[in-house]
């Protein structure tokens, strides 16, 4: 049996050669489907298919079973991120301290649901299972950066200035 | 001693459970010694009676009306049976659910309507969002699922009821059937 | 490395401690830092040099009252201030050599004196991304005493004899797990370290990982030895950047420094770690789905047996403890079995850290005694509940997890007490909930959790979960009936029997300890049509869907 | 001889004393000996994935219900597989696959033949108890030969299974997590324009409607999954 062959890189891109990096270091092996499917995700901001058909080839991993594992992350995006994103922790704590009146302050300013991008492409609204910052509950990722003991007004005003930016 | 009151529902169904009911056929005869028919489409009774001893309705509860109608039925009957799957899992009238009421209004009084496109407000029964199960409004003594149960079912099944003879429900019928 | 060589490092670290006259440690775990602790550090940095004084000033892991954060330790005086910004800076430093800065000192004796610091020993006293600062604290002491003068089984014995249980929530005890693993046949073993701490309310393994990550490295080989694994890995959520980073330092220094990697200790033993990416999937903190994860697969778990320990990553033996599990390990070997045992309850032994959140003064990471009464994790070294408000209960164990109330408070903390109650350890999330709490909207809240983080394979947990989230949303916006609840109670049955994993087995505890010890406030809602705490969106009035008609 | 003789196991499944090879599953066994054990995901020829619960069965000595598709004997064995609370369970089980997708037995193309429906009746399932939760969902009819309806599938992953264990294309797969998982192919591509085979043999294992051949009318849609066995038989013996 002929050896196996990677596919080529998809095209001329950088960020392949990262992705294929991941890929090398485990051996092309398949059970680096999630360690790749990180660099392609932190390298490209998130997973089209495309990318997925790449790295499923690559790694001789069904197209199914890839799709499969992509979906059942969280973590994982099929479609790329806002400008910004605004990540509201939707933790024990954080909903002790009322998350639930922050997110629905968030999804009202900005007519999306949570989980979804508004439709200019500016603003990600994320909700997080926890972010380990519970005692400064609740807790808001503005840009992955921590904030805590957020009020709905804060989350507004910050909605506010990205809007106008 | 003295006949027993039945009674027959038609809700939101195709009145196919009812047709099936007149196939028990010759056996109809022998239930009309024991039992009187005081309510039922078939019969010409505009009031629900107040008080009845079997109450058997086909259909699934899909309008203001259906919900109304199945209330009443159940405070005044002994023993409710739900008769074929429209009435027990809400069946073909519930498949419009996934979607709601406007989009199934839409498509059969508007996109296809031929002249006045308009959806009927006046008279018809507002329309529920969710086609239900009678069970989920009233409490229902026994279920006779197919779709519909055949005149065998009924037959067997009824004969039990009145004669108090024990009665196996899967034995007889399921589901579709 | 030799044990020589390690003392030689410990003496030189010290020395070099010595040159200064003053040291100054400033918390920078995620609360802190949230709140301006890097500003904090470097204005300290500046406002030392300008003084001229010779200061030591370090970054640590968390300090543990997170609520009186940013925190700064000043050392040897061992005086600790709170809520410090960088204005405070030069008051600091002025003061070293004189008298503590008297605004910023803070009385939480009573919060430590409570307290028993084993997990959490280092956190506060190290730079995490220091390895020679872990080895002055007798760093890799334990592995390197094991590798030359214990056996493998030895090591085992210790363990067991220590009275160590799994610290991810089930309570196995470690020393049987880890004579199985050691005993399964098979030239290929792992070790892995379940760092995806799920439980939304609990951050006591990134605190000890971001803290003290060297900890969990030395317990991680410490278990390789013993089992005879020379492969490891560490599922981290890919939620915890900070987390990963410092690990990844921590294995690259204990690399460098001959502690991981071939012949450890110029002994036959090998060992290096891998650390993998969790990627948003709280199911993945179950064994079997966590190893499904390793192997890059979809986080489904599998029927056990076959345990791990006889058949488990990519097939092979495997040892699965959690990273507080492991953080226990080197001080077990440094200080013997018996040494643990004599701390804790009867059958629960040690410590256990706990994170305290939700309504109570002072919240954060606190590592107590286990058969603590839940009172005074509360009441004393938590400050109570803040705001004029009452106790409600307290939740242990995430989702899986149920509600404590106010009477129950004088139990003490144990595995088996706990799933007396109706609750489970857990990985030692504690919430407390006060007067404005829901207890049917926690219930509510809980169950969507484990909703959706329902891996979706066996039914009872994929469309059980499901069914129970709109029983309780009925409850909650007014629409539910008593035979809704009697429908509650019989899914919750099929739910905790028939699911194949822990994740839906324990799914419905939040409502069955709720159901147990609030049923008052169901009965409110489905009945009088009113939320007790006034959560519930309840609009009257609410035409009956399944009245059911005598 | 000593080994042979510690091969053999022997074990009471419902009262009844039964005989056992080492590694044999209490499923097995029951079958062996003509006891009924409802199941719904498993099916011979394919790996079990114990996931349908159906099977749970009681074994004295231990509080925990295991599936008898995956667990096996040991001597001594005492095995129940009928007790109230199984039964209980079961029902509770088959409701919830009711109510989770839109199964309108009556028009389903696998009327008569289908598992599900025959299992309710089997268990005395003669209504639903919980919500319907009346999700909206696709039917793919891309492929000239076959059709996938999600709203009947129950995810038992008979597919996947057959796909990828035996037909060796593992086109099949599950996405998504929870109440939203469904089956896909590729990248949750239309099933016509995927990498499928057409070979078929995922509609013949399909215990439901979910799964059925265009070529036939209305719900006579029997299917033919005994093929397997066979299969891996011809297969071991090349």
């Amino acid at each position: 049996m002929p050896a196996f062959t990677p596919p080529p890189l998809p095209s001329d891109d950088k960020r392949w050669k990262i992705v294929n990096g991941t890929m090398r270091k485990n051996g092309f092996a398949r059970h680096a489907l999630i360690e790749t499917l990180h660099t392609v995700q932190s390298s490209f901001g998130y997973l089209d298919d495309e990318a997925i058909r790449f790295v499923a080839r690559s790694l001789r991993v069904p197209l199914s079973q890839a799709y499969g594992v992509v979906t059942f992350y969280h973590y994982f995006s099929l479609k790329p991120p806002g400008k910004h994103t605004v990540t509201i922790c939707a933790g024990t704590a954080c909903y002790i301290k009322g998350a639930d009146k922050l997110v629905a302050a968030a999804e009202k300013r900005l007519g999306i649901p949570q989980g979804q991008t508004t439709q200019d492409g500016k603003i990600s609204l994320m909700t997080a299972r926890c972010v380990g910052a519970c005692s400064r509950a609740p807790v808001v990722l503005r840009d992955g950066e921590v904030m805590g003991e957020v009020t709905s007004g804060q989350v507004l005003e910050q909605l506010e200035r990205w809007a106008v930016e | 001693m003295s006949k027993l009151k039945l009674a027959t529902v038609w809700l939101d169904g195709c009145s196919g459970c009812h047709m099936s009911f007149l196939d028990m056929d010759e056996r109809l005869i022998e239930l009309a010694e024991l039992a009187d028919v005081v309510y039922s489409p078939l019969v010409d009774t505009k009031e629900f009676p107040d008080e009845v001893d079997i109450a058997l309705v086909e259909g699934a509860v899909a309008s203001e009306d259906d919900e109304k109608k199945i209330r009443k039925i159940r405070a005044h009957s002994k023993l409710l049976i739900a008769m074929g799957d429209c009435a027990i899992t809400g069946n073909v009238p519930s498949m419009r659910n996934p979607i709601g009421p406007e989009a199934i209004l839409n498509r059969a009084y508007i996109e296809n309507a031929d002249a006045q496109p308009q959806i009927p407000c006046v008279v018809v029964p507002k329309l529920l969002r969710i086609v239900r199960p009678i069970h989920e409004f009233v409490k229902v003594d026994v279920f006779l699922p197919g779709c519909p149960p055949s005149a065998d079912t009924f037959h067997t099944a009824l004969t039990a009821l009145v004669t108090g003879a024990p009665l196996d429900i899967p034995a007889l019928t399921r589901f579709g059937a | 490395m030799t044990i020589e060589e390690l003392e030689q490092i410990a003496k030189s670290v010290c020395q070099e401690n010595e040159k200064y006259d003053f040291e100054v440690n400033v918390c920078m775990d995620l609360a802190c830092s949230s709140q301006g602790a890097q500003q904090l550090k470097d204005a300290l940095v500046k406002a030392a040099e300008t003084s001229g004084k010779n200061v030591h000033i370090r970054r640590t892991g968390c300090m543990g009252p997170c609520s009186s954060g940013p925190l700064v330790r000043v050392d040897p005086e061992e005086a600790l201030y709170h809520h410090v910004n960088a204005d405070h800076a030069e008051a600091i430093v002025n003061s070293l050599g004189g008298a503590p800065v008297p605004d910023l000192q803070c009385d939480l004796n009573e919060h430590f004196d409570k307290q028993v610091r084993v997990v959490l020993e280092n956190a506060g006293y190290i730079d995490p991304e220091k390895i020679d600062e872990y080895i002055a604290r007798d760093g890799y002491k334990a592995l390197l005493t094991a590798l030359t003068e214990m056996t493998p089984n030895g090591v085992v014995h210790r363990i067991t004899e220590s009275g160590l249980r799994g610290r991810g929530g089930g309570g196995y005890p470690t020393g049987l797990k880890w004579g199985t693993v050691a005993k399964a046949s098979g030239d290929v073993k792992y070790v892995v370290c379940n760092g995806d701490e799920g439980d939304p309310g609990a951050f006591m393994d990134r605190s000890v990982m971001e803290g003290d990550p060297h900890r969990v490295i030395e317990g991680m080989a410490l278990a390789a030895y013993a089992v005879g694994a020379s492969k490891g890995f560490i599922y981290v959520r890919a939620e915890y950047p900070t987390a990963v980073g410092r690990l990844t330092a921590g294995l690259r220094d204990a690399r460098r420094r001959g502690l991981l990697g071939n012949n450890i200790c110029n002994t036959p033993f090998n060992f290096d770690i891998e650390i993998r990416l969790g990627a948003g999937a709280f199911v993945c903190g179950e064994e079997t789905a966590l190893l499904a994860s390793i192997e890059g697969k979809r986080g489904t778990p599998r029927p056990r047996p076959p345990y791990p320990a006889v058949s488990g990553l990519f097939g092979k033996p495997t040892l699965i403890n959690n990273v507080e599990t492991y953080a226990n390990i080197a001080p077990i070997v440094r200080n013997g079995g018996k040494w643990f045992a004599n701390m804790g309850s009867e059958r629960s032994k040690g410590t256990k850290v706990f994170a305290l959140t939700g309504k109570i003064a002072n919240t954060g990471l606190v590592e107590v005694p286990m058969g603590i009464k839940l009172r005074e994790i509360i009441e004393v070294i938590g400050g109570g509940v803040p705001g004029g408000h009452t106790f409600k209960a307290v939740q242990t164990g995430g989702p899986s997890g149920g509600c404590i109330p106010a009477e129950m408070l004088d139990v003490g903390v144990s595995y088996d007490a706990l799933v007396r109650l109706g609750s489970i350890m857990g990985s030692g999330g504690m919430i407390v909930m006060d007067d404005t709490s829901c207890m049917v909207n926690v219930a509510r809240f809980f169950i969507e959790f484990c909703m959706t983080e329902s891996c979706g394979k066996c039914i009872p947990c994929r469309a059980g979960t499901a069914q129970m989230f709109t029983l309780l949303t009925r409850f909650c916006n007014g629409s539910g009936t008593m035979d809704d609840l009697e429908l509650l109670e019989s899914l919750c049955s099929t739910v905790k029997e028939a699911s194949l994993c822990g994740l839906g087995q324990t799914a419905p505890n939040p409502v069955l300890s709720t159901l147990k010890y609030f049923r008052n406030e169901y009965i409110e809602h489905i009945v009088h049509k009113r939320c007790p705490a006034g959560v519930c969106n309840i609009q009257a009035p609410v035409t009956d869907q399944k009245e059911v008609l005598a | 001889m000593s080994e042979t003789v510690s091969n053999v196991k022997t074990l009471v499944i419902d009262e009844q004393e039964v005989s056992a090879l080492a590694g044999q599953t209490i499923l097995d066994v029951a079958r062996e000996n003509d006891i009924y054990i409802p199941t719904l995901c498993h099916l011979e020829g394919l790996s079990n994935v114990g996931a349908c619960r159906l099977c749970l069965v009681e074994i004295k000595g231990g509080n925990k219900l295991l599936p008898a598709c995956v667990t096996t004997v040991f001597e001594g064995m005492e095995v129940s597989t009928h007790t109230e609370r199984l039964q209980k369970h079961r029902r509770m089980i088959l409701e919830l696959l009711f109510a989770e997708r839109n199964h309108i037995c009556s028009v389903c193309v696998a009327n008569g033949h289908c598992e599900l429906q025959a299992l309710a009746q089997d268990q005395g399932v003669t209504h639903i108890s919980l919500p319907y939760r009346n999700p909206e969902l696709t039917v793919d009819a891309s492929l000239a030969q076959f059709t996938v309806d999600h709203n009947r599938c129950i995810l038992c992953t008979r597919c996947v299974r057959v796909c990828a264990e035996i037909e060796g294309a593992h086109v099949w797969d599950v996405m998504g997590r929870g109440i939203n998982s469904i089956v896909i192919t590729d990248l949750h591509d239309n099933w016509g324009s995927s990498s499928c085979t057409r070979c078929g043999k995922c509609v013949q294992v399909c215990p439901t409607g979910a799964l059925f051949d265009k070529s036939k009318v209305g719900s006579d849609h029997p299917k033919y999954p005994d093929f397997l066995p066979y299969l891996n038989l011809m297969r071991e013996a090349q």
